[in-house]
């Protein structure tokens, strides 16, 4: 029997939605439909009507979870459309605001995947440590989430020379936290039941659909922005980047505990590499033409393509959030898996539907109609092959009384 | 309705949905629940889904697709129910005024009672906000 | 006749199971915050929870489901009534007990927390609860078999009242070598049995369903809760009664009985909160794997009067 | 195969449907691609396996053209690799290439919704999918 599973209010940051819609069959998934359009905003047609300036301020509310990655990408475009040069200062701020944002997102993410395992505590555990890097946000900031640090050619905020000592201690405080996620992965065997072999996705499935970030990673594809199109202060620091085989969730888990370790040591670098200096060069105007900016969101390759016309404002732009690349495959990957697994593999693939929904738009019929309660989708399930079979004798009695009901 | 909603107001059970936006308050009404602020000293507890809860607190700028659903959600919301709206999108559509695809707020869809301004609100603004309802609910009951 | 309406209503029964049971769900909560470096709600914040929920109403213009027919929270609530009331009396009033009173007990806790799963049948999907309910029995299994461990080395009686007697007089239970395996089996399975993770069944369709309780609201949703917190109240006992040699309230026993029970209690809410919960399949295959075959390794050593 | 055999191979394979080979710095390359021969193009770089589709941006500028660019990232170089097809306003229609480029699925309709390209061979083009009754006729973000 096949059955139709919505996964509403699964992920504590979803609640309420709709996006992920499972097809059942004897335990096993059959089909993964990922619904997005509910948060559709239009925000690359609104992104025409702002200013260079403005911009930022916008693309920083397309995601909550990666607000520097969204404007830092952008300001990448911006820069190289008007080959505007930025103070070294400046991209040492922007290296650290990026690399903490990483952090906080990667949290999350051990959060999320916990949470959606029955452990809470690790939930809990997370937010408790990912609150130390608001805080650090805020006090620097002035932001707990949205710090709008970023400019087209350089930072709107400078770090005081006096808050540095103190930023230095916080991260100090941070240590605790890798240590228990480290703890989580080496010595909990019920942790590792859940997440080894589980959700894997193969090297040829990560090339097919071009999948980024640390689900490529993990699957022995070595893709990063950061190494590959060096941006920011990453060529000045010291920093390695992992990679594993596996692919499942487990390798994704050890990625992403890695990934935090090797943020922390940049954060940390950056915070001590830094010389007092300008921290913008001022920006007139910028030429017409098209500019391209990638830069390594938490979640992946966030692409920007901007294109001016010689005015104070965009006429286009085009943005490639990592989950777009990477949840199509999703819907692939989780095909066969047991029902037991669906969530913390939807979980685990870190779906970002913020970002994936500022432009994309997929879907099939009207959603609304087909939210239903279990019983009328098994009832629905039960006069569909009632109908199939009249079919099949060659009446249409049965059909014609279903759709009728 | 009044000692109901008195009795409510001891053990509040919130359910936090997205009308369409950056997850950004989702992530701060969550952050009040998480160890550093916990709600939970108050009774306010997150539900696991709609029928289990009292409060409904919306942030994300309406999309037009969203509305049916919110509409939804509070049906199926027991009475009594109340609803928050939380950060400037939810408020007044926020950074994404002008955008083809919102046409309304929160209060213009549903019944919202208390309104939580910021982009994102922070934890402490969240929780005063639901302060401010539960004390508003104790001293005046009856609305 | 009083008496008998006492002891239902009042002492062991209904009041006395109501507020152990709200202090047990305070306790729980209150603990769990506390290991997740929270502060934890109010004292009887359950309480509160409980008058609130059965305040609330259905709206009247939410479509009908057959979730809110509130016939399985009653029969669960009624069953772990029951259940826990006769673990209680025994507790208290050992010459209560009868011959093969343990089978009464433990069908009613069976019932109980069946119940609970049958209430996911109505929500959702009929298929996945149908699951649960096989893996619910599962469990019972080798529960059932480990618990008849203690009996089979008391005589056979299958007495839960004289048990405590019994063990005090020839040692408990959980210090011979069969009796320490089907203790360990036993607590294993309770788990599946409370609904805890990570041996649970049920919260498993948390993760995909969002539970048995799910589309429960208000009325049967309190019934629910209540069901449960009363099983949670009583499962420390229950081990107790069965592996520890009882708890007694005379003067001298009191500090011993309240060790016993808190740390059951205690490991039954650490080992939840610091580990996540087994995929149900795996859960499966532990249950009528190794801890069936333990349950009856420990039966048979019991039989060779280890 | 090194990207520089790959571009030399490139060169030599396409020369003649290729327009317009310019490197605005030294990490981007774009270049004009016949829309009559991209999906040849497409198909020779998902199989050389050294490029990665990233997406396409489609832009109104206000001429008889849609520009619509496919951007590629090239492995082990810093390079994108940016390939420009004009599709004329009057008869909207490219080649897909979803089936040698699965990520280029989704891309490809909402292109179609936003701009009215149609894409010739999609798997499975999805109607119009901005909000539902969406009264509006003319794609959203066409200037014209």
């Amino acid at each position: 029997m096949r059955e139709s599973i919505s996964l509403e209010g699964m992920h504590p940051l979803f609640q309420g939605g709709d996006l992920f819609r499972l097809t059942v069959e004897a335990d096993r998934i059959a089909a993964l439909d990922i619904e997005l359009g509910t948060h559709y905003r239009g925000i690359e047609k609104l992104a025409e009507t702002k200013s260079w300036d403005q911009l930022p301020f916008l693309l920083e509310r397309i995601c909550g979870m990666c607000s520097s990655s969204h404007p830092a990408a952008a300001v990448r475009a911006m820069e190289e459309l008007g080959g505007v040069p930025v103070p070294e200062r400046a991209q040492y701020i922007r290296t650290l605001v990026c690399e903490l944002e990483r952090i906080q997102s990667h949290l999350l993410w051990f959060g999320t995947v916990g949470h959606n395992a029955g452990f809470q505590s690790l939930w809990m555990w997370t937010w408790k440590y990912r609150e130390r890097i608001c805080k650090v946000f805020e006090t620097v900031f002035g932001n707990r989430l949205i710090p709008s640090v970023f400019m087209a050619g350089g930072v709107r905020r400078d770090i005081e020379e006096e808050t540095i000592p103190w930023m230095q201690e916080s991260l100090d405080r941070f240590q605790p936290a890798l240590d228990l996620l480290e703890g989580v992965l080496t010595g909990d065997l019920i942790f590792g039941i859940r997440t080894k072999s589980i959700g894997v996705l193969s090297e040829e499935v990560v090339r097919k659909y071009g999948m980024v970030g640390p689900a490529a990673r993990a699957s022995g594809v070595a893709v990063d922005v950061r190494k590959d199109d060096p941006y920011f202060a990453y060529p000045w620091v010291d920093w390695n980047l992992a990679v594993r085989q596996e692919g499942d969730v487990y390798a994704n888990a050890e990625i992403r505990l890695f990934e935090m370790r090797e943020s922390l040591d940049i954060v940390r670098q950056c915070l001590k590499q830094m010389k007092s200096g300008p921290v913008r060069t001022d920006l007139k105007s910028l030429p017409g033409g098209m500019g391209i900016g990638r830069v390594e969101a938490p979640r992946g390759e966030l692409f920007y393509c901007l294109v001016g016309d010689g005015t104070h404002r965009p006429i286009r732009v085009q943005i490639r959030a990592p989950s777009s690349a990477n949840l199509p495959a999703l819907e692939e990957s989780a095909v066969g898996a047991d029902l037991d697994d669906a969530a913390v593999i939807v979980a685990a693939a870190d779906p970002c539907t913020g970002c994936a929904e500022r432009m994309v738009v997929i879907g099939r019929a009207d959603p609304f109609q087909r939210i239903l309660a279990g019983v009328e989708l098994v009832r629905r399930s039960h006069r569909k092959t009632e109908r199939l079979r009249d079919e099949r004798n060659g009446t249409r009695i049965g059909a014609d009384s279903a759709d009728k009901n | 309705m009044g000692i109901r909603l008195q009795i409510v107001t001891r053990s509040l059970w919130i359910y936090p949905v997205v009308a369409g936006g950056c997850n950004g308050c989702q992530l701060e009404i969550l952050a009040c629940l998480s160890p550093a602020y916990d709600l939970e000293r108050f009774g306010v507890r997150l539900a696991v889904s709609v029928p289990h809860a009292d409060a409904l607190l919306v942030s994300g700028s309406m999309t037009q697709r969203n509305l049916k659903r919110m509409k939804r959600l509070l049906l199926e919301m027991p009475e009594p129910a109340i609803v928050v709206a939380v950060g400037a999108c939810a408020l007044g559509q926020g950074v994404f005024q002008g955008s083809a695809v919102i046409s309304k707020t929160a209060d213009a869809v549903l019944p919202v009672q208390v309104y939580i301004p910021g982009c994102p609100p922070k934890p402490e603004a969240v929780t005063a906000g639901l302060g401010k309802l539960i004390k508003l609910i104790r001293q005046n009951p009856d609305r | 006749m009083t008496a008998f309406l006492f002891r239902l209503l009042v002492f062991p029964g209904a009041a006395f199971l109501l507020t152990g049971g709200i202090l047990a769900a305070f306790a729980d909560r209150k603990i769990t915050a506390r290991m997740q470096s929270r502060v934890g709600p109010p004292a009887l914040q359950p309480l509160y929870d409980l008058i609130k929920l059965f305040a609330k109403q259905p709206r009247s213009a939410e479509p009908r489901r057959i979730g809110h027919s509130p016939i399985s929270p009653w029969i669960g609530l009624a069953a772990s009534l029951c259940g826990s009331a006769m673990v209680w009396q025994f507790v208290f009033i050992p010459s209560a007990g009868f011959r093969g009173d343990f089978f009464v007990t433990t069908a009613f806790l069976a019932v109980a927390s069946l119940a609970q799963i049958t209430g996911a049948s109505t929500t959702r999907s009929g298929r996945r609860p149908a699951r649960q309910a096989n893996f619910f029995l599962t469990a019972e299994l080798p529960f059932f078999i480990a618990a008849g461990v203690p009996f089979l080395q008391a005589g056979g009686t299958f007495r839960l009242g004289g048990l405590a007697a019994v063990q005090s007089a020839y040692g408990m239970a959980a210090l011979s070598p069969p009796g320490v395996i089907a203790f360990a089996v036993a607590f294993v399975t309770a788990f599946a049995k409370l609904r805890f993770a990570p041996f649970d069944a049920a919260d498993t369709g948390l993760e995909a369903y969002t539970g048995p309780s799910t589309r429960y609201s208000g009325f049967p949703l309190a019934l629910h809760h209540t069901a449960r917190w009363i099983l949670l109240f009583t499962m420390p006992a229950l081990l107790a009664q069965l592996f520890l040699g009882g708890l007694s309230f005379h003067v001298k026993g009191i500090p011993e009985s309240i060790l016993k029970y808190g740390l059951l209690f205690g490991a039954f809410l650490f080992l939840r909160n610091s580990s996540p919960r087994m995929p149900l399949s795996t859960a499966f295959k532990w249950h009528l794997g190794p801890l069936t075959a333990a349950a009856l390794i420990s039966v048979g050593l019991s039989f060779l009067h280890w | 195969m090194s990207w520089k055999e790959i571009e030399k191979e490139l060169m030599g394979r396409f020369a003649n449907d290729f327009s317009g080979w310019n490197r605005p710095g030294d990490r981007r390359i774009r270049v004009r691609v016949k829309s009559e021969s991209f999906s040849a193009v497409a198909r020779f770089l998902a199989g050389s396996g050294q490029a990665r589709f990233i997406t396409a941006t489609a832009m109104d500028t206000l001429g008889a053209f849609i520009e619509v660019w496919y951007h590629f990232d090239l492995f082990q170089t810093p390079q994108v690799l940016s390939l420009l097809v004009l599709v004329p306003k009057s008869d909207p229609r490219l080649p897909s290439i979803t089936s040698v480029l699965p990520g280029a699925d989704r891309i490809e309709r909402e292109i179609t919704e936003m701009f009215g390209v149609r894409f010739e061979g999609h798997p499975r083009p999805g109607r119009l999918l901005l909000p539902e009754g969406w009264s509006r006729t003319v794609p959203p973000m066409r200037k014209d």
